[in-house]
């Protein structure tokens, strides 16, 4: 080997130690969420960067599960986690997040007190999650394959849309669906036979399993299915930002309601700058831009929801009587109720072969 | 001779046919990183914004020099390494040889969904933990075998009495190693180099389970970026490798005859 | 058994012309030998016999029947190849067993005719044995067997014996004319030793650059070559180049050399005489000792080669080196750098028009 | 091998030592021991770094019997790893064979160069591009309908076949390699021989050529077999809700579920099949040695 090229060959090896012990720097907030869902938003993260001096550095899970994995697994990385309200608990009693002062967070007044309130979220007095938005898992149609919106859950079920059904790859959620289907309560399921049967008569009619937005949006965008479970925000950015042909159903049957909240990480490194982070994510300001420009769910902030037109979808089905009659929050489920509903779910993926 | 030159013109349609089925989803995958729809949609418009914000993608970029960084370790450590063992194994009798011999097939033999997992316990359990350096540390047990293979085969075509030779003439075993025997096997060794670095760079099982988030590698972030919702950037960013991997392929190709012979 | 017939044969491979017009008649149960330099088309020839490769046009004949267009295995033929092609995967005795197991003979057939095969080239007993356990001589015979076995209409020969050293050679160019009168099969064999085609075959093709360049008995072709090439190619031979005299030739320097009677050529034309060099004599002075002795020339001894029972001496003469051959008799041999006078017999002088 | 020098056993282990310790000790540390480690821990009730107790258990094992998910995921991945391999052979023994047999001269390297080469491309992204070529509204079908008279739907996207069709794209050119190998290496004179003793061109590739590629194709087998029981990421991307294998199972308890000490038996229990199918297939493998 010439002489020049061992040398680069050496000099890349030193770059390479520095760059190993040159991990983390000051100052910057991790952030774990979902992709696509408001933390990321660019424009969001400038702006946030620019106000406070922390540099946002995002990373994203494709499933409840796997978020807590990913705390569990690399404690002390994290410093903002969006958590599900019904998993909150889980995190708090593995001790995987810490107590909130909320005293820091000037937009916490203004979070709606039910939700604020939620007995899934506060623990001893302390509070572990701060409520961000909310909203459903109903149905979301292909506007293409339909000439006027479908009521009924039934419509899932139905022949003329064998192979173009599309359902989340979520033992609960696909459980806790199957419990409205069977007009259930979600939180207390009493006959698991016949959502597993409900289930199992779908699985047929089903095209695939999505785990992200982009999944769903792919797939009417190529016209591959007809209706589907979907989150109300993201049928709303699909809507309004990507101007794919999707719109939100919530079936007479009704729907599942979800709370998301913030939470710091018991290891984080940067407690100062997540408070900084959450509060500004619970701004009625960045609600409102995050729902012009891109669509989101309804905000737990009363004031932020004030802010958006009269006429906005979350501010007049959302907030409709009507429709939070209809609607059930999911409330913490047990370990013993999860492990069963994974291996129902497996089970059921496994039987499709 | 009829039969002869028909069954000729099959094997070449043959052959053209199997080169279409695996350079057509290729080919489609970099036409679609100039696609303006980030749905993959038709018709096709032609843009090159996913290449420039890909420019602008710190993460992307950043997981793409940690792959660089680690597959360039990775094959110095694996040819220092390789190329001494394979010496070893090679100049002397010892007993319990044939087994270490057969120790370098595990590593090779069993899949990588098991050796990663079990990279993950095990450095996970003594303090190692993840990320780069853990990513690293497996990246060279998986290529050292190959290395030592490698080099290993090509001392098969070593006269012995070469080394004997240089002794003859009043060299010490270090020239004579330094002088006689690595020259001639390198061939081999850049071969074997070659390998480490291939198998580093593409390598997307192992490093999966040792990444952390910010300490991964650029398989593992486009895995990610598959899954949780990708966009043509990625399109984009796979084209670019395609192009230079194979790029290299034909260069190498181009100086040393495959399997690093000659 | 069967006579094979080559008629007008011709093949290229791109602008190379592999075979150009060959026609050569193979009788039924002759020794053939096809000889020439590489290159010449002589292994091309063995392979449009055999049916490996089909002309471009001419016919090909065996046992009367028209087989050009027969593709190989439906010519039943018997084959060896140069590096013999053992199969390793299957033992001594599956190896010959194959042609027959093709053909769909029953077992004990097979079993029979594979020992009486095995026994003919005297490995009985090695039957179980792989290939690469066999010698080089003993992988011959089994190539040998292989070929014969299944009875075929003509064995073809692929410089068979090239690979063996010399002690084994010879002994296996004996093993292989016994074998072959023994089933009085024809054979084609080439090679491009010429030692091994006088000593072997009944009759010598040599070909040349795609061409047949003469064919006869291995006695007419070393005493009658009909041009330069089969006169050096085929032996040793000192060629005087000149002018046609009639029975003879005029060299440049006006020496004439009377050739063998009956070999004319019209006077004038450019012509050329061979000389073997074992008919040559070599003497210091220039007393003629034997009438018949009519072609002198004197020249300079330049070099001998002592080889036991024969001295080679190299003559210098207008530029030009002869080579002379004398059996070692006890005489006084000659020194380097002697006068000396060369004188042989008309009658061992072919006159060769020029080609 | 030859020894130089031909020095007594003991002395020559001393100074091969220095050589062989550093490789050695590094496969040790990042092979062997992880590997021991994934049995111990699948003996585990719950991971000790949790904070959580734990004891040993058979339970994780027993989970594995008791539940006819796993051992139908098993055979299910099983099945896809005969699959994959048997087209792999049925499309890439054809293809070596004409280029180590029918191609000649700078042609079959340049040819035989360009089939190996996506091999030196990311597997993932290669994964990734059939997605684009597969589903309805994709390429394929928008090409096919371009030019057919008639509408058809091609939709393999999110099935099995789509699966079959991504490994075989990534693992079919091993196959290629390993039979290219063996069959440059038969002597053209094997071939003739058979055909010169009355066998078609049919008879000599059963009994000449096929038996004397066969550590080839056996080696092929192993290399293609081994990783595509244990795949994980092409059936997520390509399988849709056929998606789900033994593997996807083993990546959910370590990258989702955090049941490690679950995955980790089923790993091992993967890793005991392995090694039995790797076992039956050495002696063929150590012939072509």
């Amino acid at each position: 080997m010439r002489m020049p090229r061992l040398t680069a060959l050496l000099t890349a090896t030193a770059v390479l130690t520095t760059a190993f012990t040159l991990a983390a720097s000051a100052a910057e907030v991790h952030v774990l969420n979902w992709k696509g869902y408001g933390a990321d938003e660019p424009w969001a993260v400038q702006a946030f960067e620019k106000a406070t001096g922390n540099k946002v550095v995002n990373d994203f899970f494709n499933s409840e599960q796997e978020m807590l994995t990913k705390i569990r697994t690399n404690p002390g990385l994290y410093d903002v986690v969006m958590i599900n309200a019904a998993f909150n608990d889980q995190a708090m009693s593995e001790k995987l997040i810490q107590p909130i002062d909320t005293s820091k967070l000037p937009n916490y007044a203004d979070i709606s007190k039910d939700k604020a309130g939620s007995p899934m979220l506060d623990h001893d007095g302390k509070v572990y999650g701060v409520p961000w938005v909310w909203g459903l898992t109903a149905l979301a149609i292909n506007e293409k394959s339909f000439d006027k919106p479908p009521t009924s859950i039934a419509e899932m079920w139905d022949p003329a849309h064998k192979g173009r059904v599309i359902i989340r790859d979520d033992a609960v959620e696909a459980v806790q669906f199957g419990a409205i289907a069977t007009g259930q309560n979600i939180n207390d399921i009493k006959d698991m036979d016949a959502v597993k049967t409900k289930l199992t008569s779908l699985m047929p009619q089903i095209k695939t399993f999505w785990s992200s937005e982009n999944d769903w949006n792919q797939m009417v965008a190529s016209n591959q299915i007809d209706i589907g479970t979907y989150w109300s925000g993201s049928a709303d950015r699909a809507k309004t930002h990507f101007k794919l042909p999707v719109s939100l159903v919530i079936p007479k049957e009704g729907a599942v309601a979800w709370l998301d909240a913030f939470s710091i990480p018991a290891g984080s490194k940067n407690v100062e700058g997540a408070q900084a982070f959450i509060n500004w994510m619970i701004d009625p300001k960045f609600y409102v831009e995050w729902v012009t420009k891109v669509g989101a769910p309804v905000s737990a902030n009363t004031k932020a929801v004030e802010a958006l037109p009269e006429d906005a979808f979350n501010r007049k089905v959302m907030g409709d009587p009507e429709v939070a009659k209809r609607i059930q929050f999911q409330a913490p489920i047990t370990d013993a109720q999860r492990e069963a509903y994974l291996a129902l779910w497996q089970q059921l993926k496994v039987d499709v072969k | 001779m009829m039969t002869t030159r028909i069954l000729e013109g099959l094997g070449r349609f043959y052959i053209g046919l199997l080169l279409a089925f695996l350079y057509l989803p290729i080919i489609i995958m970099a036409l679609m990183s100039f696609n303006v729809s980030p749905f993959y949609q038709l018709p096709f418009e032609w843009t090159t914004e996913w290449y420039a914000s890909l420019w602008h993608n710190d993460q992307l970029i950043a997981a793409t020099w940690n792959s660089l960084e680690i597959a360039i370790v990775t094959t110095i450590i694996c040819v220092v390494l390789g190329s001494a063992a394979s010496l070893a194994l090679y100049r002397y009798e010892f007993r319990g040889k044939k087994l270490l011999q057969a120790l370098l097939f595990p590593p090779i033999a069993i899949p990588w969904l098991i050796t990663g997992t079990a990279m993950l316990i095990f450095f996970f359990g003594v303090g190692i933990g993840r990320g780069l350096f853990a990513i690293l540390l497996g990246h060279v047990a998986l290529a050292l075998p190959y290395v030592i293979v490698v080099v290993s085969a090509r001392l098969q075509t070593f006269a012995p009495e070469l080394e004997e030779a240089a002794r003859s003439l009043g060299a010490n075993q270090w020239q004579v190693t330094m002088r006689v025997t690595l020259p001639w096997i390198m061939p081999g060794v850049i071969a074997g180099g070659l390998f480490a670095f291939a198998v580093s760079f593409d390598q997307f099982v192992v490093s999966y389970f040792l990444a952390t988030p910010g300490q991964t590698t650029l398989p593992v972030e486009i895995y990610a970026a598959i899954r949780k919702g990708f966009t043509p950037e990625i399109n984009a960013v796979s084209t670019i490798i395609i192009v230079v991997s194979m790029a290299l392929m034909l260069l190498t190709a181009r100086f040393f005859k495959f399997g690093g012979e000659k | 058994m069967a006579g094979v017939q080559v008629s007008n044969v011709s093949r290229s491979f791109g602008a190379h012309k592999a075979l150009d017009d060959v026609s050569i008649d193979f009788a039924d149960g002759g020794f053939y030998a096809l000889l020439g330099p590489s290159g010449s088309g002589k292994t091309t020839l063995l392979r449009q016999i055999a049916g490996f490769d089909f002309p471009d046009s001419g016919r090909i004949s065996i046992g009367g029947e028209s087989v050009e267009r027969v593709p190989v295995e439906k010519r039943r033929i018997g084959m060896v190849f140069q590096n013999y092609a053992l199969f390793p995967n299957m033992s001594v005795a599956d190896n010959v067993a194959f042609g027959l197991s093709v053909r769909g003979e029953n077992k004990a057939v097979i079993a029979s005719e594979v020992q009486r095969a095995l026994d003919l080239v005297q490995l009985g007993k090695l039957g179980r044995r792989r290939p690469h356990q066999l010698s080089g001589g003993q992988r011959q015979r089994v190539a040998l067997a292989r070929a014969i076995v299944t009875k075929p209409r003509v064995l073809l020969l692929d410089e068979p014996l090239g690979a063996l050293d010399k002690a084994l050679r010879v002994d296996m160019q004996i093993e292989l004319k016994r074998i072959q009168r023994e089933i009085g099969i024809t054979t084609i064999f080439v090679t491009h030793d010429q030692e091994e085609a006088l000593t072997m075959s009944d009759r010598i093709g040599i070909l040349r650059d795609g061409r047949l360049v003469q064919e006869g008995p291995p006695e007419e072709i070393y005493d009658r070559p009909k041009s330069e090439f089969a006169a050096t190619f085929l032996g040793n031979a000192n060629i005087f180049r000149g002018d046609a005299t009639g029975n003879g030739i005029r060299l440049p320097d006006g020496t004439a050399i009377a050739a063998k009677v009956g070999d004319r050529l019209a006077g004038g034309a450019k012509a050329s005489c061979a000389v073997r060099p074992e008919r040559i004599r070599i003497a210091t002075d220039a007393v003629v000792s034997d009438a018949a002795d009519a072609n002198m020339l004197k020249g300079k001894v330049s070099k001998r080669i002592f080889a036991g029972n024969n001295s080679t001496y190299f003559v210098e003469r207008a530029g030009q080196t002869l080579k002379v051959i004398v059996q070692n008799t006890g005489a006084d041999r000659l020194a380097e750098g002697q006068d000396v006078v060369l004188r042989w017999s008309p009658e061992s002088t072919v006159l060769i028009a020029a080609g | 091998m030859a020894v130089p020098g031909a020095t007594a056993s003991r002395s020559g282990l001393r100074s091969a030592l220095p050589l062989l310790a550093p490789a050695y000790l590094w496969l040790t540390v990042a092979i062997f021991l992880p590997l021991s480690a994934m049995v111990f821990f699948s003996f585990m009730t719950d991971l000790p770094l949790s904070g959580k107790p734990w004891a040993f258990t058979l339970g994780n094992y027993a989970a594995f019997f008791s539940q006819s998910l796993y051992l139908t995921l098993l055979l299910a991945s099983l099945r896809l790893g005969l699959e994959v391999t048997l087209w792999c052979v049925v499309i890439g023994y054809p293809a070596a064979y004409v280029l180590a047999k029918v191609l000649k001269g700078r042609s079959r390297e340049a040819i035989f160069l360009l089939v190996i080469l996506p091999f030196w491309s990311n597997g993932l992204v290669r994964i990734f591009s059939w997605a684009m070529v597969l589903r309805e509204g994709g390429i394929l079908d928008t090409a096919l309908n371009a030019v057919l008279p008639f509408k058809i739907n091609i939709d393999l996207m999110y099935s099995y076949p789509a699966v079959i069709i991504g490994l075989v794209h990534s693992y079919v050119p091993y196959m290629v390699l390993t039979c290219y190998l063996t069959l440059q290496a038969i002597d053209d004179s094997l071939i003739e021989a058979g055909r010169s003793l009355g066998a078609s061109r049919l008879q000599v590739l059963k009994r000449v050529i096929i038996p004397l590629s066969l550590p080839g194709l056996v080696a092929g087998a192993a290399l293609i077999f081994v990783p595509v029981v244990g795949s994980f990421m092409e059936p997520r991307i390509l399988g849709g809700r056929t998606g789900t294998f033994y593997g996807t199972v083993i990546e959910d308890q370590f990258v989702a579920v955090f049941n490690w000490p679950l995955g980790a038996a089923l790993s091992f229990i993967l890793l005991a099949v392995v090694l039995v199918i790797l076992a039956v297939a050495a002696p063929v493998l150590r012939r072509a040695a």
